[in-house]
């Protein structure tokens, strides 16, 4: 296994939850619980699960949007936390993020040029002039052609998978270590998907990066990812192997997950596992299974402890009583 | 190199779009041009014989009471024989010049107070917001009066600059909950990541966000600016040594001329309506295209 | 809109106006028709406390129901009508002097309170006495004089004064006389208050008792005030002389009198045109009377003028204003006759003296003019050449061309030194529209001899503040009440005054005037009186401390198809004694 | 509760903030009450002496701790002009422009939000032009000039109205019939009403209209209209319910600056209420009279925004605070 660029170590981020007229204050969501990641460079490391389950948090929480309420993030074996204010600027240079909604991601009052130009003019202190060297290479890279046709143009006259690809040039113009991408894919038509993801692909080959692959959706994280960990609530029920997790499925949740995703030979018939309406309540520190109550082989130890993380196996881990 | 060339988006296009548009806004616009006209004229009627036409010091040697309307004095006269007509010629710039620099400068305050209030949050905000808070609190013209009360002298000057300081709380709040809504999108989450710092991030990213938005305002500080002053004027407290339209007013209801000398009272009156209204027309032709959804179907 | 919407707003509106119905008080008692004198007032008053009222508007309604007052007095003496000679009013007879230091006054018998109690020398001892123990602003100069009030007998008090002079007469012997019983229980209270002045300034009187021709009904705050007649007047049935060959029967002869009050005079003036009101107790700017005379119910008094002399007082106490020909050349600077015939649209005189030129009897006319009614070259040519001999110099001095004036610019002293801005302090627009513009006129005129002047329109608390308290001003233009008997000779220009709130704001302190003024102070005689302040009215003219401006017509409507027998006097038609006279017209 | 509990106390604290500053202001201005009790003939000892009775000699932040001291205990002090207790012709004043503003407001509501309503179901129609055209003309109208102008019209030359004040006074006396007060009040409010009216109602109409226009994109209408209703249903109980919601919020933030329009309204209108009173007393530097009256109405306003806050989260569920 190659080094780990990213780890984090207990990582946790709780919101603070008011309800009622009167505010009154009802303790807080326990967002992201206690999350240890390890992600090796050069690597897609994906991230699922279902919409709430945290995956967004931690990528917020990776490229410091957001600050975690306890434990502890390193970059290269440095930790990030704690930078003085002229490290960060360091730390941004090295970490970039691609948004989900490439129509929300760009300032609808720049053009191409400064909008892509911006994290040099930051990052290097250059001025606004004479930057078009980046700009048309990274432009090209991220399959602006020709790109010099993009330069001005405002991003209300480009479409979505061009936008996306504006965000993309931007993110990687200063050449960074990593890139958390955030449903990158999810706002764009399907006929669109595959392209971007593919120019992903070859940007992280062609710049050697290594991305946080963040996605609801199997099917894209399989065809994406080298490595996938499965959240749900707040919390990793299970990581491994790409092809591993999603052959051989251990925790139930993600065994329901699978189960949903459609095949399209129809032919096939797949067991559905049905999960029940009912929640846990994240308002509450997780004391036992968070997946207790949709749980269809739970058994009274998961109501008493919160399963432990193993190892099953090829680097194949879960956190569940019943395996 | 056209470096930030502006097409089709830049504020002028939307300002020329809200404005041509719309009839009202048509109108509004010509109502501006037309009392911009009599600013402009106005130092050439005075210059026709400053003995006769000055607003202030000028009268006519024939005339020793309010008349009305005559070939010399299309307008009539007050009672001391002065033109009214130069006066409100001489008033329109005086609108023109409290309206604009007020609006200017309330606008300005309100901006950067909405943008730095939405942007820091937290403890800058609350102090920010309770004040916006104690100057809507108390009724404005009391208020006004009470500031200029402490000020020996009552020049234009610091009633603009009055106005101006008093007149933001309301730009102050839009701005802020548009700041609040701006600062979490992803454009800016963008920008943060890619290591901008705060004040890039407000002046880049979210201040050409609000400027449509604060010209809206601008337009409704313009209206405000030119009542006010107006209803100073006729409470007497605008600059006494300036005709403004609102003094002109104020002399003739405190010399009983009110219903008597209708060629006095009424133009002074309908100029501070139409010239706050046109202002108003187009902040409102300018909202429909901001905000889409006012538009027809 | 359709019809469910307007039927909404017209049933929340009824429900609004049946709200206010419940909220009003059920009236008690039926009142007869009876004939009531509707008057406008423009302001409304403060207090029905007579320490503490110190508006006009005010004073008309106190003055009703006390006798005496503080503007337009009369207590134990009065003035006739319309001659304004000296006569016996609470008083039996004229002054007994015993020596220089004491004097008796003999009172009327039978004068009765409102609430039927008999008027004794007791109750003007107590008032004097009280006057002097809380030093009560408005009638401070009425016991200053004063060494101790000594009741003889009921109808006898004796009076040791500091020295005999005509103020005795003017200030003491006409001041307001309160009740003894009923203000010697707000004086026991107030004693006990650790602020007693504070207590009487603020004390609410409820139901004011008086001795005057009209008793107080009720008082609507904001809104009304009404007043009954009073069938036990002393005067009542009596004829006296006017003075001037005339005689005016007292009465009242009407059942109430109403004070309605206005927020401004165009309304009231509408107000008087519809009929709502029968006059209005204020002076009416002239640009009303054309419309008001068209009104057939109406009559417009235009004769007498108004009781207060504008003029503009320079502060002396500094350069270039302490110099006499400087004065002087601004005086031949003013157009008098611009401010009456445009400003006053002809509603008002001149005045060359510090005195109000329709008390023919006291104003002396033939004082120096400056060139009044001259033209503008000619008085600014006179201007021009007396700041010249002066030593005065300028940038660029201002000349005479034909019948125009180029106006200078940067006038120096004689010591070369710039003569600075001098600046016009004087009350808003708003309170005083002929004292503002006035003011702005004489600016620009000013500016025209290369003095660089300004004008300062203020709040009146700034401008006693400024003026009387700090005495930090250059020029103001205001106006002087002037009483009946000229006193304001003494207290305008009296160097005794000069102190940081006193009177004599200008700081004139010139021996002759002195001089001649404490002479005359003690002239008894009518006539030698009248040579007194002629020769007072001179001095003035010349050294020039302030420059009289103008007096206002006192103009005045009343409906003259609802009540009869107004009388003109010197300060309008609209006085205590019209409406102690008036009649129902049948 | 601690929401309710932390606007209380901000509520406080800006008032706290309000009076220090109108205290400042008016001792920052040229000249002093003490005009009113103090006679030039005075020595200087009888007028240290006097001042001193009224608190005025005092340095600054002692006449200040005083002051907050007499106010804590519900003492206002006495008007140095009216001569009676501040509270006393406040509450006279207050309830003068209430009758005035409380019909006033209620009815320009009512018309704006009926008018906007109706607007925004008519968009792009001449009518909502003619509309717009009409209720921006009398929103941005000169209000003493619009009330001169009907006084001429209504009062001189027709004779319809009485041309000013609340009452006519022969018909309040003594043996008047409580109906007779009664219409007599309303028909001295008729002229003032309808200039508040005209000149007001442009604001709620226009904000009405906005925010049903944005209500009616909403995707739940279209749910409320596939399910068959009627559109004046739709209208009246779905989309108007929801767009109300601003015009509340304009309606409290507006109590302040409306109530400085009053001053203007009453100028000219001879109407005795409270904004009139406030300037005078500004003006007169009558100290008590004046700060105690930006006090209340600061509290009037802030209790009026508080109140609104709270209806508004009860009234739209999507709101929590």
């Amino acid at each position: 296994m190659s080094d780990v660029i990213v780890k984090t170590t207990n990582l946790t981020k709780n919101f603070p939850a008011k309800k009622g007229i009167f505010r009154r204050s009802n303790g807080c969501i326990y967002a992201v619980h206690d999350v240890n990641l390890e992600i090796p460079e050069g690597k897609i490391f994906g991230l699922v699960g279902e919409s709430g389950s945290g995956k967004t948090t931690i990528g917020n929480l990776l490229v410091r949007l957001i600050e975690p309420t306890c434990g502890r993030i390193q970059l290269n074996g440095q930790d990030i936390l704690d930078l003085k204010k002229s490290e960060e600027i360091h730390f941004r240079r090295k970490v970039q993020m691609i948004f989900q909604d490439p129509y929300e991601s760009l300032n609808p009052r720049l053009t191409v040029y400064e909008t892509v130009a911006e994290p040099l003019i930051i990052q290097e202190k250059r001025s606004m002039h004479g930057n078009e060297k980046e700009l048309l290479y990274a432009l090209e890279s991220a399959g602006l052609t020709p790109p010099q046709d993009f330069l001005y143009r405002y991003p209300h006259e480009l479409s979505g998978g061009q936008r996306q690809r504006v965000a993309i040039a931007r993110a990687l113009i200063i050449r960074p270590k990593f890139v958390v991408a955030d449903e990158p894919v999810s706002m764009l038509d399907v006929s669109i998907r595959v392209s971007v993801l593919n120019l992903m692909l070859e940007l992280k080959d062609n710049f050697g990066l290594t991305y946080l692959f963040i996605t609801h959706d199997l099917s894209i994280a399989r065809y994406m990812c080298d490595w996938l960990i499965v959240m749900y609530q707040g919390k990793i029920v299970e990581s491994g192997n790409t092809e591993e997790v999603i052959q051989h499925p251990l925790h139930p949740y993600t065994r329901a997950l699978i189960s949903a995703v459609p095949i399209p030979d129809p032919m096939v018939k797949r067991r559905r596992v049905e999960l029940s309406e009912a929640m846990e309540d994240t308002s509450k520190p997780p004391l036992r299974c968070r997946f207790y109550p949709k749980c269809e082989t739970r058994s009274p130890i998961c109501e008493r402890e919160y399963p432990e993380f193993n190892d099953k196996g090829h680097a194949h881990f879960v956190a569940c009583h019943g395996v | 190199m056209r470096i930030g060339t502006k097409r089709k988006f830049g504020l002028a296009h939307l300002l020329f779009k809200g404005i041509s548009q719309e009839a009202l806004g048509k109108i509004g616009i010509a109502i501006i041009i037309l009392f911009g006209v009599m600013a402009l004229v106005s130092p050439f009627v005075i210059n026709i014989d400053p003995d006769v036409y000055d607003p202030l010091i000028g009268v006519d040697p024939l005339i020793f009471s309010s008349q009305g309307p005559t070939l010399t004095h299309p307008l009539g006269t007050d009672h001391l024989g002065r033109d009214v007509l130069s006066q409100l010629l001489k008033g329109s710039q005086i609108a023109f010049l409290v309206g604009i620099t007020v609006g200017l400068m309330a606008t300005l305050i309100g901006t950067a107070i909405g943008l730095i209030s939405g942007y820091f949050r937290g403890a800058t905000d609350s102090l920010l917001m309770r004040i916006t808070d104690i100057i809507l609190s108390i009724p404005s013209l009391p208020l006004l009066i009470m500031i200029l009360c402490v000020f020996e002298h009552r020049g234009i000057w610091v009633i603009v600059m009055v106005l101006g300081l008093t007149g933001w709380p309301i730009t102050a709040r839009v701005i802020r909950s548009q700041t609040l809504s701006l600062r979490e999108r992803p454009f800016v989450q963008s920008a943060r990541v890619s290591g901008a710092s705060d004040w890039r991030i407000i002046l880049i990213h979210i201040a050409p966000n609000v400027l449509p938005l604060t010209f809206l305002y601008m337009t409704i500080g313009v209206t405000y600016a030119i009542l006010t002053e107006a209803g100073l004027g006729f409470l007497g407290f605008s600059d006494p040594t300036i005709s403004s339209w609102g003094m002109m007013l104020q002399w003739c209801f405190s010399t009983g001329h009110t219903f008597k000398a209708l060629y006095w009272m009424i133009p002074p009156g309908l100029s501070i309506s139409l010239l706050a209204l046109s202002f108003y027309l187009v902040g409102y032709s300018l909202e429909r295209e901001i905000n889409p959804r006012l538009r027809e179907p | 809109m359709e019809m469910k919407k307007m039927r909404t707003i017209v049933i929340v509106t009824m429900l609004l106006c049946f709200g206010m119905v419940t909220a009003l008080v059920i009236p008690s008692s039926a009142m007869a028709k009876e004939s009531t004198v509707k008057i406008g007032l423009v302001m409304e008053p403060q207090t029905l406390n007579p320490l503490s009222a110190e508006s006009e508007q005010n004073w008309h309604i106190i003055k009703m129901i006390y006798c005496g007052g503080y503007i337009d007095p009369r207590g134990l003496y009065a003035y006739t009508p319309k001659s304004l000679e000296w006569i016996p009013y609470m008083a039996e007879s004229m002054p007994q002097w015993l020596d220089d230091k004491t004097v008796v006054v003999k009172l009327k018998k039978g004068i009765k309170w409102h609430d039927g109690s008999e008027f004794t020398a007791e109750d003007v001892k107590f008032t004097l006495d009280f006057f002097g123990e809380f030093e009560a602003a408005n009638y401070y100069n009425t016991i200053d004089m004063l060494e101790k009030v000594e009741v003889v007998d009921p109808y006898t008090i004796k009076f040791h004064v500091k020295e005999k002079t005509t103020l005795l007469y003017y200030r003491t012997f006409m001041t307001l006389i309160l009740q003894k019983a009923k203000w010697s229980k707000i004086v026991t209270e107030a004693r006990k208050n650790e602020a007693p002045q504070k207590y009487i300034f603020n004390y609410v009187i409820k139901n004011p008792v008086g001795t005057g021709p009209f008793k107080f009904v009720e008082e609507k705050q904001g809104q009304y005030i009404l007043l009954e007649k009073n069938d036990d007047w002393f005067l009542k049935g009596q004829t006296i002389s006017t003075g001037d060959g005339g005689s005016v029967t007292y009465g009242p002869f009407v059942d109430r009198i109403l004070f309605k009050f206005y927020g401004n005079l165009s309304s009231a003036v509408l107000a008087l045109k519809g009929g709502e009101i029968d006059t209005i107790w204020h002076g009416l700017d002239a640009a009303f009377i054309p419309e008001l005379k068209k009104v057939k119910h109406l009559t417009v008094s235009t004769k007498p003028y108004y009781h207060d002399v504008k003029f503009a007082g320079f502060n002396l106490r500094e350069k270039p204003l302490s110099d006499k020909m400087f004065r002087k050349a601004l005086a031949y600077a003013i157009d008098k006759d611009f401010l009456i015939k445009r400003l006053l649209q002809g509603y008002g005189t001149a005045s060359d003296a510090i005195e109000n030129p329709g008390l023919e009897f006291w104003y002396n006319g033939n004082v120096e003019n400056y060139f009044r009614g001259k033209s503008e070259a000619s008085r600014y040519s006179k201007a021009i050449s007396i700041l010249k001999e002066a030593g005065y110099t300028w940038d660029k001095e201002p000349k005479i061309e034909g019948s125009r004036v180029i106006p200078g610019v940067g006038i120096k002293m004689s010591d070369g030194k710039k003569v600075r801005t001098i600046e016009i302090i004087t009350r808003t627009q708003a309170t005083n529209p002929q004292e503002a513009q006035s003011a702005i006129l004489i600016s620009q005129w000013w500016k025209k001899l290369g003095v660089d002047t300004k004008t300062n329109l203020v709040a009146f608390p700034t401008l006693i503040n400024n003026v009387w308290w700090e005495n930090k001003f250059d020029v103001i233009v205001f106006g002087n009440i002037i009483e009946p008997y000229p006193v304001h000779l003494q207290y305008y220009f009296d160097v005794k005054e000069i102190y940081q709130y006193g009177w004599n704001v200008m700081a004139y302190k010139e021996d002759r005037y002195q001089k001649a003024m404490y002479d005359w102070l003690k002239v008894f005689d009518w006539d030698e009186a009248r040579k007194g302040a002629f020769r007072l009215q001179e001095i003035l003219a010349d050294d020039l401390p302030h420059i009289p401006l103008f007096v206002l017509k006192n103009i005045h409507a009343y409906n003259h198809t609802r009540f009869k027998g107004w009388i003109e006097q010197y300060n309008g038609v609209v006085n205590k004694d019209s409406l102690s006279c008036i009649r129902p017209v049948k | 509760m601690g929401y309710l509990v932390n606007r209380l106390i901000m509520t406080v604290i800006t008032l706290f903030v309000i009076l220090t500053v109108t205290f400042t202001m008016f001792r920052l201005m040229p000249g002093d009450p003490s005009v009113f009790f103090i006679s030039p003939q005075m020595s200087t000892e009888t007028i240290a002496r006097i001042k001193a009775q009224f608190g005025l000699d005092q340095p600054i932040h002692k006449q200040f701790t005083n002051y907050l001291g007499s106010i804590l205990h519900g003492n206002f002090g006495h008007s140095f002009f009216y001569k009676r207790p501040v509270l006393e012709v406040i509450g006279e004043r207050l309830l003068n422009t209430i009758v005035l503003f409380l019909p006033a407001a209620i009815i320009s509501y009512l018309v704006g939000v009926g008018l906007g309503r109706y607007m925004a179901w008519k968009r792009g129609g001449t009518s909502e032009r003619v509309l717009i055209f009409t209720g921006l003309s009398f929103w941005t109208f000169f209000v003493p000039w619009l009330g001169l102008l009907m006084i001429w019209v209504l009062s001189y030359k027709f004779g319809l109205f009485p041309v000013g004040g609340m009452i006519t006074p022969d018909k309040w006396l003594p043996g008047s019939t409580l109906l007779g007060r009664a219409l007599d009040l309303l028909h001295h409010l008729v002229s003032p009403l309808v200039c508040y009216v005209l000149t007001w109602f442009a604001g709620n109409m226009l904000i009405m209209r906005n925010s049903m226009l944005e209500t009616i994109g909403e995707d739940y209408i279209l749910t409320v209209r596939a399910k068959g209703l009627s559109e004046r249903k739709i209208r009246n109980k779905h989309a108007a319910r929801n767009a109300i919601l601003p015009v509340v919020t304009a309606f409290s933030m507006s109590i302040a600056y409306s109530i400085g329009g009053c001053v203007l309204l009453e100028t000219v209108f001879s109407w005795p209420g409270i904004g009139r009173t406030m300037v005078d007393s500004v003006l007169l530097r009558d100290y008590p009279l004046a700060q105690a009256s930006f006090i209340l109405i600061a509290t009037v306003v802030l209790v009026a925004n508080l109140i609104t806050d709270i209806l508004y989260a009860y009234l739209d569920p999507r709101i929590r605070y």
